[in-house]
């Protein structure tokens, strides 16, 4: 039996707009990641981007990673710390 | 202070009435990708149909049993933002070159916007900008829009509503969670109206001309009703099947 | 908060396929359902209608609605029984 | 008791040689879809290529960035299967009309893949049909396969194995349990084997001409060879571009 753990967490930022994420965990890195919502990203394919850049990451290089991977988007209707945020939440109930 | 619009640069009208979702949402992005002229579009749905953000799971907005009960279809956007259910509305696209907006996206969201507002205005509703990309009426939102940037062109669409059903609005969408249904329902009630419920009476033909009229000062342009190119239309066509009226697609998330 | 539970599932069929299932469960309902995997389906859309036929039902209503959908399909590399086993497992990891 | 295909059905031989993943998958589907003649294709992948499964998530499958370093395409099929990565071998591809294939998808994936066994026959190498779609050589594979249908028509494709580093191929893939990579690495090593480590030597173009003598044998066939049409070549182009080359495809799940 394969013993990753998913988690989950919804964000409700200030404005009202939602950030949604799925996370799975194994050996203590990010293995499944689904980040979905009602916010603004542009360019929008950018979000598969992020998607990728957490693949295969350990849980302490989420805030590095989104940070890096903000400095190419423009986000509208949430802000950078709030996807770090909800991406940590999904972690933590993981584990 | 109040400037008059110096009318110099010409935009063209596609008056597309009512179309399944599909079909909208194929003609908003072939005149995005294949128009090269500054475009303002009106349509309308037929049957009244969902559309979900871009970045929004299809399964988690939407009960789909329910819509296919009902016949109402379901499409995925390529802009961000939320599940919106268009049945008794005008909705709007506008698409322009990116140098004649605004850079900044919230400005040009503000710009684009004003259409809707001086519309209002012209039907003796005082409207109110608000938050990202809302219109209001009396603090409750009676238009909202979204916007995405491709290929040096901005496209922004949006409603505006005519006529609203929250209850019905609730059978169609799911809520983030299910014992909670009734408190956001009664909530959304309270955020939202409708020209109906301003004006006692309106003929939906003054809305449109109000529409036409106002985008045209908003955007400092004047307003030719043209058909979409063979191009576009062809493009739209094949859109419609291919893209929007796909699992794939509209399931991507 | 949103108090949403999700679970995961893998399943290792004979013949060495595999099914992966994350559901996600608000009051006792399916809210959330992916269903990945190597196996072999026809026609290979109806994998979302599935998904559909599954999201907002009870628990208990899984084995029905597979037993139905697999009227319409032809499983190859796994079997029905396969699907409901796996889609149960990721349920009971939810509660 | 061997008995002699009879020649009779003409079917198309199309050597398309190294391409990309995105052109790759886009020739398949288009002669799936516009093709209306029987076609055999053969082809390979230039750069390498992982392509995943219909129903697999692609980040799940495959380590994306690593791929980007090494210049690795990754592209989903439109059939279901696993994860490949195709970088020495022979792929080809089969689309008949689904009256001249058994309905049952086992058998047909019988017949269609003896074209691969009398191929490695007549190279001198004793091939065995195993499991849904494996050929195997002394309990090892060599050989897979993945099946479609629409519109009437079926499509097989598959590779035969020229070279095989499994090790490099799981610097690509992901491993369901990073703790078991290692046991999983030794394992899919000793369960495959390629043409290079069965022949001293061989010739690809050998290779080449023994896989088309085969399918026509297994299919009872005479191949010619031809280009695509004008409408497949298009369709091949368009689908490379809006689909192949998409994330909204490749990311789907």
């Amino acid at each position: 039996m394969i013993k990753m753990r998913v988690g989950n967490a919804v964000l409700k930022v200030s404005g009202g707009k939602m950030i949604k994420v799925r996370v799975g965990i194994d050996d203590g890195k990010i293995c499944q990641i689904t980040i979905s919502g009602d916010f603004f990203l542009h360019p929008e394919n950018k979000i598969f981007d992020l998607e990728n850049m957490l693949m295969g990451k350990e849980c302490e290089s989420v805030e590095r990673c989104v940070g890096e991977w903000a400095k190419d988007v423009v986000i509208v209707g949430a802000t950078a710390e709030d996807f770090k945020h909800v991406i940590l939440m999904a972690i933590n109930r993981a584990k | 202070m109040y400037l008059a619009p110096v009318m110099s640069t010409k935009m063209r009208l596609l008056l597309t009435g009512p179309r399944n979702a599909a079909e909208n949402m194929a003609i908003d992005e072939a005149i995005l990708l294949a128009g090269d002229v500054p475009t303002l579009r009106l349509y309308e749905w037929s049957p009244p149909a969902i559309t979900i953000g871009y970045f929004q799971s299809i399964n988690e907005e939407v009960n789909l049993n329910e819509c296919k009960k009902r016949g109402v279809d379901v499409v995925r956007r390529i802009t961000g933002g939320g599940a919106v259910y268009h049945k008794h509305e005008i909705t709007y696209s506008v698409v322009l070159p990116e140098k004649l907006v605004p850079a900044d996206i919230l400005e040009s969201y503000r710009v684009i916007c004003g259409g809707i507002i001086y519309a209002l205005g012209a039907l003796g509703i005082n409207a109110s900008f608000a938050g990202i990309n809302d219109i209001l009426v009396g603090g409750r939102k009676i238009s909202g829009s979204a916007q995405t940037r491709k290929k040096g062109r901005v496209l922004q669409h949006g409603t505006l509503l005519l006529d609203v059903d929250v209850d019905e609005m609730f059978t169609l969408l799911r809520v983030p969670e299910e014992k909670m249904r009734d408190k956001i329902v009664k909530d959304v009630k309270k955020r939202v109206i409708s020209i109906k419920q301003v004006l006692d009476n309106y003929r939906k033909d003054d809305v449109i001309d109000a529409l036409i009229n106002g985008f045209c000062k908003a955007l400092h342009m004047s307003a030719e009703e043209q058909n979409m190119s063979d191009t576009e239309a062809e493009m739209a066509r094949r859109l419609a099947v291919e893209k929007y009226s796909s699992y794939e697609w509209n399931h991507m998330r």
